[in-house]
């Protein structure tokens, strides 16, 4: 390994060194404080790390991993991400587990298995990063023993992802078998060859996306979602709506660039289906439920099929706009979960709608923060959601995706009748004498967090320019 | 001196009147009351006179513009001429006598100044109605004197009765106003103007006799006339807006608004003679309304409809007048007209007041005694209005209508039939009325005897009643034609085609006797001998027959079950509205996809599998078919 | 730098109300009251002194946004916005004195809301970029939804919900269309713009313009509403509280003509006019149609939002017959609309504090008690069903006449809709104050306040009826531009 | 190379299989399991990977089904189990699954035969061109390999650790 | 009968996986069920074996050790968390892990 390799690998360096120090140190002296911190600096170490690798982008580590603006882009996007989910952590768990220090490792280790997701080309990283995020999340999902619930998500969570795993592997062994190469660009390159996509590849194709599907939890593949959200700890729910999708997103993108999946319209056309059916499916199934962590499932599934619409134009527009939807998404729904956060109380979580009736009249930032969270969702003017979904409304219209727009205008139709819903609880006038029965912890790291979020929010939405053109850099260079 | 002062003082009186509601006292709103009328009388005059010396054309003034938008421009004009002249005189000095008279009827009334508010809101309303220079500012008298009529018919609100009278009268009026106002886009399509002198000017440019646009043009003034003047077949509004106080009656239902009919035509008699289907269609409608209405005079119960009805009939006479061309004979029998039937109003007013509001016909009897001066009042309004021949001015008036609808270049024998039989029935409801108020047995109390204030205008109006007809007399009597000569400059002379005064004589002579046996008949049904002829009334087929005529020939009837029914039963019906059950049901079958996709979430680990591999089968299922099939 | 000064001081007086609102609910008010009053000043003096012979447009401002996008910040004023503007303000300091007394639960929060959606519409009148256009035409919606949602009567969320539900939707096809000719006008010139005036003439095929003048349609004719996508109005302005339902009623329908005004026509004027006799039926349908509905109503305030279908299908009728009269009418109708029903909802929320109930059934006789009230009732029900002499008359006599040189028959169905204007705006007087009194109700008429708002009103509805000349002269300019 | 060999290999391997899912006892089922593994470790062998075949035998059938199998014997799942377990499989359970899994195996079977391309013999890559792949480009994925084993390790020890109450309610219940 | 080798392997993979995946679908004890999962990871590490073989590379092999790896973590990860589950079921039965729904 070179000087430049370590350079450009620096993120993932640090942290994975920081992963095998906190467990050294749990194995020596257990004190949540102090792992605490220690995780906080590894992620603002690993932050900048990033820095450096700046000057050395476009860099390739054959045949594993490639590092470049989007890559690098995305990197610093998971770190921050992972690191905004951190600082929302240490209360929920100061006050729910009496081991909590193994939660740190495990996070970190999540998040290499993510940045090893988004700097991979070939198919040995994509597997291994996968794994390392699923394995960490089984982990992390059923951490909280004292759940009743947390098990069963994790159960769940780990038959369905070693089953989505063998069916990623045996597309990817299709694919290797009928192609001869597991780097993405050699991929590509075979079939430019070929001159066709042979049918065994589809199918390898096609079982793949059954892998990538149920980490982004799109229809058919999406049942897992709502219970795992309601099961797991409300930051590693974070972290799934978050982290593990965005990072598969990234390598899906990057995966369908290289093997130039536009010239291939089967490709396009099973992607289209789920796309549609993921909206409808997230939408409904939203529509009336009283499970605040469901709904945000729910929301997420839709909101994967709104992006694969940018996903679907097929023009540059598509690819910007999906990434900026991803900022917006990450900052919204890391927001909505923080809320969740600081509502809960050491003895619940604040998971049913009824917690929130009238929140406005008793904690009125909090709603506040809350509200421009779903109105985000919603897509609603002065936040970055609506960025985010003009923005893909203008790649689909750019790549004349007219059927997608038009099912992605219904669905933001249906989509909004629950968002609103809940805006609308909280603002409902509570009757006399009612009494709620989570007495929300509100912690201030907590609460600081969600100011930042918010400030970020409504500043992408009010002036968007300097991240488009972070964005358009970006992408420039990955077409 | 302004035109604009004459609609302006009764308009500024209404303002403060409404203003002053409840600080002015009853004196003050007595003064403000008649004395704005009084003066706008007295201007009128002057103005009157100040015309009729200058020898212009007319006087107009521009008071002001209303609307200008991309080549359509209205004002404020108001214009005096020969016709003018004689509506502004009628409603000034008529207006002004019913507002003494209303002084002392009304004393009672709690709402006093609202009453005069609206009485002279309408006078003003009225006022620019007839003084109009271009048709939008005459729209805007129309729909005024609309609005007050439905707010005096209603002017007792708390009986539901007066209000839905009220609201009949303002509907079936617009409906006839929404002919006019399409009248009105057509003549500015084809003029691009609305000034009425304009348009009368350009309109024999435009159109050539017969023309098919000029027709609808003219049929659609013809309905907005109909509405207003209660002509069929709108003219059921008119027996039900009796339910307003009797001088309102008076002002609005028998002398000055429902004539607006007649003044609409004749002042757009350029565009009917371009259209003489139009015309005949105007005298077929005022000949069959003068008799229908006349059946119906001759047998209702209550007081104010036979002479409702009667108004009816008797602007029918003035539409059949307009259609044979006999321009100023209809305007004429208006002024007649208002003098004699404001005068039987507010007789009858009276007679009623002084019963304790007792309106019914078969209640009364036998005031010839009690109520002396309201009988000698009485009869001469009846008499002119049954055109007692020579004394009366309704007889001078009614004649020449009957003569020319045989005669004049639009007449035909059939319109002379249907007037001399309306003679006839004229002759038979008034003096029915007459005897049976008057004579036989007292049957009512009388309690209250009217005052001077309704006195003295109902002296005047006698008098007017009785030497009004001497202004127009015919050929074969003295041949006066100074009333028809003051209106030459605006209304042509009607062109008669049999000038044989023998002929002439005849119809008089037939209308005059028809008249007088129908008094005849009136007395002997009443006075004579009442037992034999209710026996005969009762048989059962005239029964039906009385009261079908009752009804107003049944066209309340007809009204409701085509257009007023079925447009309350569709919106009742409709209530919830139809198409929101369209979206209503969207959201239904959402919830419906909601809970078929929830019962998936079942929570079962093996059903997610299941989920799983079927995506698996699906997405090969779709390789395989867009492949290979 | 005036028009976003209009704006901005909206912004800052909500976000202040809202804080001392805290504090003191009659500080909240008067800062409400206090800037919708300076911006009415602003917005009259801009009137009567804007500069003149700078051409149709009196003021312009523009900085870059997101020059990504060619988004710009650029607002303008014409005649047709400041009229807009100046009904806007008024309606607003109104709504804020009709608020006086009947909101007393969150007032700061209640003024937050009420300025920012007034903020949202004095932005969508005064925007000249398509995206921005855009933004400030979804930023009015939230705002509105609490104002009903909190604010309302008993069936307020599901009003609510279906308001938002129904505009957003058709706000949504309006972006579609939005970013369609973006990149039709991009294709085209390869400038990639917003900007309204850049956009003004872009070469385009027919399909495609059709297509993307009916998405600005759909979202405009949602807004105005017209038949059928009316059945959101009178649920909101049901629901609504006295200044929501004038709001509503006077302003946020009037975005919606507005749009047509600015937009439809000017953008797509081959496909507007392709699409003309069916907008043209639909307005008659909502003509007759709503005034059906609104005559089998038994909820007063329901009653009235029926009449704003029956009415604003007018606006509709003569936006799409192509002349200028019509134009005329139109931009008439939209003031006079926003003064007529505005006064009957705040009659109707007048009533409800002194009886609590809206259905008519049982009111009744009210005159007796209420005589000032009656006749300020009086007087708007006869401007509703257009009486002479009050401003809707000239509006639709102006749209009418307009429209029949356009098609006779559909101006003949129109007409007839007077007809039954007539039959239901009588029926209101005809139930709430005439008929027999059975209950004895103890109330007091009009307060000062309540008669300060009343006179206002009365005074501009019959200034607009006997003089009409300043508003028609200032759309004059506009309408010259829109009709060529 | 496809000779008769592979066939027995093959065919030992999926009926193997087949008599591990049809098993009731789980035990039968994984010893089953381990004889499918060996047979599948032959044909690894066939196909030129020795090295794999071994480290099937050792890894998968050594230690994993030992895994499993010390985990089952350390629940006591006997005769209960089995019992249950018989319960369950009835036909109308499994043969909407299985029906849908064989379609799904067609469509695989159908697609994988579409392959067109030229015959070529079995390549053997023997273990030390394995090692130099391993090691040589592929030495990050070995980290990345550590860790993921360490993320295993970390879970499954936070996961494992018993809780105090739990364990206790547990013991009560099953009266060890 | 010439059979294409790499089709075979392929298609006995195939056979594998599809038997292991009938075997999760159909099975509610837990264990069973990971147990398929093991089955069809080892069928996809086959398939990877078979592909490096026809074209000669060490790549599949390698990806081969990594299944492996993978398989062996999930297997510990998941009898512990299936540990778990007994001790507050009391059963394997993956149906009674069904308190979440809707």
């Amino acid at each position: 390994m070179s000087f430049v390799d370590f350079l450009s690998l620096g993120p993932l360096i640090t942290l994975s060194a920081a992963g095998v120090a906190t467990m050294l140190m749990v194995a020596a002296w257990r004190n949540h404080r102090i792992i605490y911190s220690c995780t906080l600096i590894a992620f603002i170490m690993a932050m900048m790390a990033v820095i450096p690798a700046i000057k050395y982008i476009p860099h390739t580590y054959p045949p594993l991993l490639v590092i470049d603006e989007f890559s690098l882009f995305n990197t610093g996007l998971i770190l921050v991400a992972g690191f905004i989910i951190l600082l929302l952590s240490f209360n929920y768990f100061e006050e729910r587990e009496e081991r909590k220090e193994e939660y740190y490792i495990l996070l970190i280790l999540a998040t290499i298995g993510a940045l090893v997701l988004v700097v991979s080309r070939h198919f040995m990283a994509l597997f291994l990063g996968l794994e390392i995020l699923s394995i960490s999340l089984y982990g992390l999902i059923a951490y909280l023993r004292a759940r009743e619930r947390s098990d069963e998500a994790g159960i769940k969570y780990l038959m369905l992802a070693a089953l989505s795993s063998a069916f990623l592997l045996f597309g990817m062994a299709l694919v290797y078998a009928f192609t001869g190469h597991m780097d993405f660009p050699g991929i590509g390159a075979a079939l430019r060859q070929a001159g066709y996509l042979p049918v065994s590849v589809m199918a390898g194709f096609g079982l793949m996306l059954i892998g990538v599907g149920f980490k982004l939890g799109i229809v058919p593949f999406h049942m897992w979602a709502p219970d795992i959200y309601e099961g797991a700890p409300l930051p590693v729910a974070a972290f799934i709506a978050t982290i593990s999708k965005g990072a598969i997103l990234v390598l899906l993108i990057r995966f369908y660039q290289d093997i130039h999946g536009n010239d291939y319209p089967m490709l396009w056309w099973m992607v289209a289906i789920i796309a549609v059916a993921s909206m409808f499916a997230g939408n409904w199934l939203a529509l009336t439920q009283q499970n605040i962590k469901r709904i945000l499932a729910y929301s997420s599934i839709a909101h994967m099929g709104y992006i694969l619409v940018a996903f679907l134009s097929g023009v540059q527009t598509g690819l910007e706009a999906l990434a900026f939807y991803l900022v917006a998404y990450f900052i919204t729904s890391i927001g909505a979960f923080g809320v969740v956060i600081v509502m809960s109380s050491s003895l619940q979580d604040a998971e049913t709608i009824a917690d929130y009736k009238g929140l406005f009249w008793r904690y009125p930032w909090v709603a506040t923060v809350f509200t421009a969270m779903l109105l985000s969702l919603a897509g609603i003017p002065l936040t970055a959601g609506f960025i985010g979904k003009f923005y893909v409304v203008m790649a689909g219209v750019n790549g004349h995706q007219w059927f997608l727009l038009f099912m992605l205008v219904i669905n933001s139709v249906i989509g909004l009748y629950y968002y609103i819903r809940l805006v609308a609880v909280m603002f409902a006038v509570p009757a006399n004498g009612e009494q709620t029965t989570v007495v929300p912890a509100l912690p201030i790291a907590g609460n600081i967090t969600l100011v930042i979020l918010t400030i970020l929010l409504i500043g992408l939405g009010v002036y968007p320019t300097a991240m488009m053109q972070l964005i358009q850099q970006m992408m420039r260079i990955l077409v | 001196m302004f035109p604009a002062l004459i609609p302006l003082i009764p308009f500024v009186s209404a303002l403060l009147l409404m203003l002053g509601w409840k600080r002015l006292s009853r004196i003050a709103v007595t003064v403000i009351g008649c004395g704005s009328i009084g003066l706008s009388a007295f201007v009128a005059v002057l103005i009157a006179i100040q015309f009729a010396a200058g020898g212009e054309q007319a006087i107009v003034q521009h008071a002001g513009n209303w609307v200008e938008a991309g080549g359509f421009k209205t004002g404020f004009d108001l214009r005096m001429d020969a016709l003018s002249v004689v509506f502004v005189g009628v409603i000034t000095i008529v207006g002004f006598l019913i507002h003494v008279y209303a002084s002392g009827y009304m004393h009672e009334e709690p709402d006093y100044a609202r009453f005069f508010a609206c009485m002279n809101l309408f006078v003003g309303a009225m006022l620019t109605l007839v003084m109009a220079d271009n048709l939008l500012l005459l729209y805007f008298g129309w729909e005024g004197v609309g609005l007050c009529s439905y707010l005096l018919i209603g002017f007792w609100y708390k009986d539901p009765a007066n209000n839905y009278a009220a609201r009949k009268a303002f509907i079936v009026t617009r409906v006839g106003d929404t002919a006019m106002a399409i009248a009105l886009f057509m003549l500015f399509q084809f003029t691009g103007t609305l000034r009425i002198p304009e348009i009368l000017q350009s309109s024999t440019h435009i159109w050539s006799k017969g023309d098919p646009v000029i027709t609808w043009i003219a049929l659609l003034l013809l309905g907005g006339a109909v509405g207003k003047s209660a002509q069929l077949p709108l003219q059921t509004w008119l027996p039900d807006a009796m339910a307003g106080p009797t001088p309102v009656s008076a002002l609005i239902h028998a002398a000055t608004m429902v004539t607006a009919g007649v003044y609409l035509i004749a002042r757009t008699h350029t565009l009917f003679e371009l259209a003489p289907d139009a015309q005949i269609t105007t005298a077929v409608i005022g000949a069959i309304t003068l008799v229908l209405a006349g059946f119906s005079a001759l047998v209702q119960t209550d007081i104010k409809r036979v002479l409702a009805y009667s108004t009816v009939s008797q602007i029918g006479y003035m539409f059949l007048a307009l259609g044979c061309g006999a321009w100023s004979a209809a305007v004429f029998h208006f002024v007649t007209h208002a003098f004699f039937k404001a005068l039987l109003f507010m007789a009858a007013g009276a007679v009623i007041v002084a019963l304790h509001h007792e309106q019914d016909l078969f209640k009364m009897g036998g005031l010839k005694k009690q109520l002396k001066g309201i009988y000698w009042v009485f009869l001469v309004g009846c008499a002119s209005l049954a055109a007692i021949p020579f004394v009366t001015a309704g007889f001078y008036s009614k004649d020449q209508i009957i003569w020319l609808s045989l005669s004049a270049a639009g007449g035909h024998t059939a319109f002379w039939l249907a007037a001399l039989l309306g003679a006839l029935l004229t002759g038979m409801y008034t003096f029915r009325l007459f005897f049976l108020v008057f004579y036989g047995d007292l049957k009512t109390h009388v309690h209250h005897r009217p005052g001077n204030s309704m006195m003295i205008p109902l002296y005047i109006l006698a008098l007017l009643s009785t030497i009004a007809g001497f202004i127009e007399l015919p050929h074969t009597l003295g041949h006066v034609t100074l009333f028809s000569n003051w209106l030459l400059p605006v209304l042509p002379a009607v062109s008669v085609l049999h000038d044989s005064v023998a002929m002439e004589w005849t119809s008089q002579a037939l209308s005059a006797v028809l008249a007088l046996s129908g008094i005849g008949v009136a007395y002997a049904w009443v006075v004579w001998r009442p037992k034999g002829m209710s026996d005969f009334l009762e048989m059962p087929a005239l029964l039906w027959l009385r009261g079908f005529w009752s009804r107003g020939w049944d066209f309340d009837k007809l009204y409701n079950i085509l257009l007023v029914y079925p447009f309350v039963y569709l919106s009742r019906m409709n209530k919830k509205d139809l198409i929101d059950k369209l979206y209503t049901s969207l959201a239904a079958l959402m919830q419906w996809c909601h809970n078929v996709l929830a019962r998936t979430q079942s929570g079962l680990l093996r059903w997610y599998i299941l989920g799983v591999v079927l995506g698996a089968v699906a997405i090969l299922s779709v390789l395989i078919w867009r492949i290979y099939i | 730098m005036i028009l976003l000064v209009l704006i901005l001081i909206l912004f800052f007086a909500a976000l202040l109300s809202w804080i001392v609102g805290v504090k003191s609910h009659a500080g909240s008010r008067w800062i409400a009251l206090c800037s919708l009053l300076l911006n009415l000043g602003i917005v009259t003096g801009v009137w009567v002194n804007h500069p003149a012979g700078t051409g149709r447009w009196w003021y312009q401002y523009r900085v870059d946004w997101v020059p990504h996008f060619g988004i710009s910040l650029h607002l303008a004023m014409d005649g047709l916005s400041m009229l807009m503007l100046a009904l806007t303000f008024f309606l607003g300091a109104l709504s804020v004195l009709i608020s006086w007394k009947e909101i007393n639960s969150r007032v700061g929060f209640f003024h937050f809301n009420l300025l920012f959606v007034l903020c949202g519409i004095t932005g969508v009148f005064l925007t000249m970029d398509l995206f921005l256009f855009y933004f400030f035409w979804e930023m009015m919606l939230i705002p509105m939804y609490f104002l009903i949602g909190i604010w309302g009567h008993e069936h307020r969320e599901y009003a609510a919900n279906k308001f938002f539900l129904f505009t957003q939707a058709g706000g949504l096809l309006m972006l579609l269309a939005i970013l369609g000719l973006y990149f039709v006008h991009a294709a085209n010139t390869n400038v990639y713009t917003f900007d309204y005036f850049d956009l003004l003439n872009t070469p385009m095929d027919p399909a495609m313009a059709r297509w993307l003048m009916l998405g600005f349609l759909v979202a405009f004719l949602v807004k105005l509403p017209a038949v059928p996508f009316h059945t959101w109005l009178p649920d909101a302005h049901t629901e609504a509280p006295t200044a929501g339902s004038v709001v509503l009623a006077g302003l946020l329908l009037k975005t919606g003509a507005y749009g047509i005004l600015r937009f439809v026509l000017p953008l797509f004027p081959a496909a507007a006019a392709d699409i003309a006799p069916v907008a043209m039926l639909l307005g008659v349908i909502g003509i007759l149609y709503g005034g059906m509905l609104a005559y089998a109503q038994t909820d007063f305030k329901r009653l009235i939002a029926y009449t704003s279908v029956s009415h604003m299908g007018f606006v509709l009728l003569g936006a799409f017959a192509f002349n200028e009269i019509a134009y005329q009418g139109v931009v008439m109708q939209m003031i006079t609309h926003g003064i007529s029903t505005g006064a009957l909802f705040i009659i109707a929320g007048a009533l409800y504090e002194r009886i609590h109930t809206r259905n008519i059934r049982q009111m009744g006789g009210l005159w007796l008690r209420l005589p000032m009230m009656g006749s300020a009732a009086m007087i708007f029900v006869m401007a509703s069903l257009g009486l002479p002499g009050l401003g809707n008359f000239v509006a639709e006599f102006l749209v009418l006449l307009g429209s029949w040189q356009a098609n006779h028959l559909l101006t003949v169905l129109a007409t007839i809709g007077l007809v039954v204007a007539t039959a239901y705006s009588l029926r209101i007087m005809q139930k709430v104050f005439f008929g027999p009194c059975d209950r004895q109700y103890n109330m007091p008429d009009l307060s000062g306040r309540e008669l300060v708002i009343i006179i206002a009103l009365v005074i501009v509805i019959c200034w607009l009826g006997f003089h009409p000349q300043p508003v028609l002269n200032t759309s004059q300019q506009n309408i010259d531009y829109v009709v060529r | 190379m496809i000779g008769p060999a592979f066939y027995i290999a093959a065919a030992i391997a999926v009926l193997a299989t087949i008599m591990v899912i049809t098993r009731y006892n789980i035990m039968h089922a994984l010893l089953y399991l381990v004889v499918s593994l060996l047979a599948v470790a032959v044909v690894l062998y066939l196909y030129g990977a020795p090295f794999m075949a071994a480290l099937e035998v050792i890894v998968y059938a050594g230690a994993i089904m030992v895994l499993l199998i010390f985990f089952v014997m350390m629940l006591n799942l006997g005769k209960e189990s089995a019992e249950q377990e018989k319960l369950w499989l009835k036909p109308r359970i499994w043969i909407f699954p299985s029906l849908l899994c064989i379609i799904l195996l067609g469509e695989l079977v159908f697609l994988v035969l579409q392959n067109h391309q030229p015959a070529a013999e079995v390549k053997i890559v023997d273990p030390r061109a394995v090692g130099m792949a391993l090691f040589g480009p592929y030495i990050l994925a070995v980290e990345l390999a550590g860790m993921l084993l360490m993320a295993g390790i970390v879970g499954a020890y936070h996961l494992g650790r018993q809780k105090e109450k739990t364990l206790h309610r547990f013991l009560e219940n099953n009266e060890l | 009968m010439n059979v294409h080798p790499t089709t075979a392997g392929m298609l006995l993979a195939g056979v594998l996986f599809v038997l292991g995946l009938i075997s999760i679908l159909v099975r509610r004890d837990i264990i069973f069920m990971l147990l398929s999962v093991e089955v069809m990871l080892n069928a996809a590490g086959l398939a990877f074996v078979v592909a490096s073989s026809h074209w000669g590379t060490a790549d599949g092999q390698v990806m081969f050790i990594f299944i492996l790896a993978m398989a062996a973590a999930e297997v510990s990860v998941g009898l512990a968390l299936i540990l778990q589950l007994y001790h507050q079921l009391k059963t394997l039965d993956s149906d009674e892990a069904a308190k979440m729904n809707g």
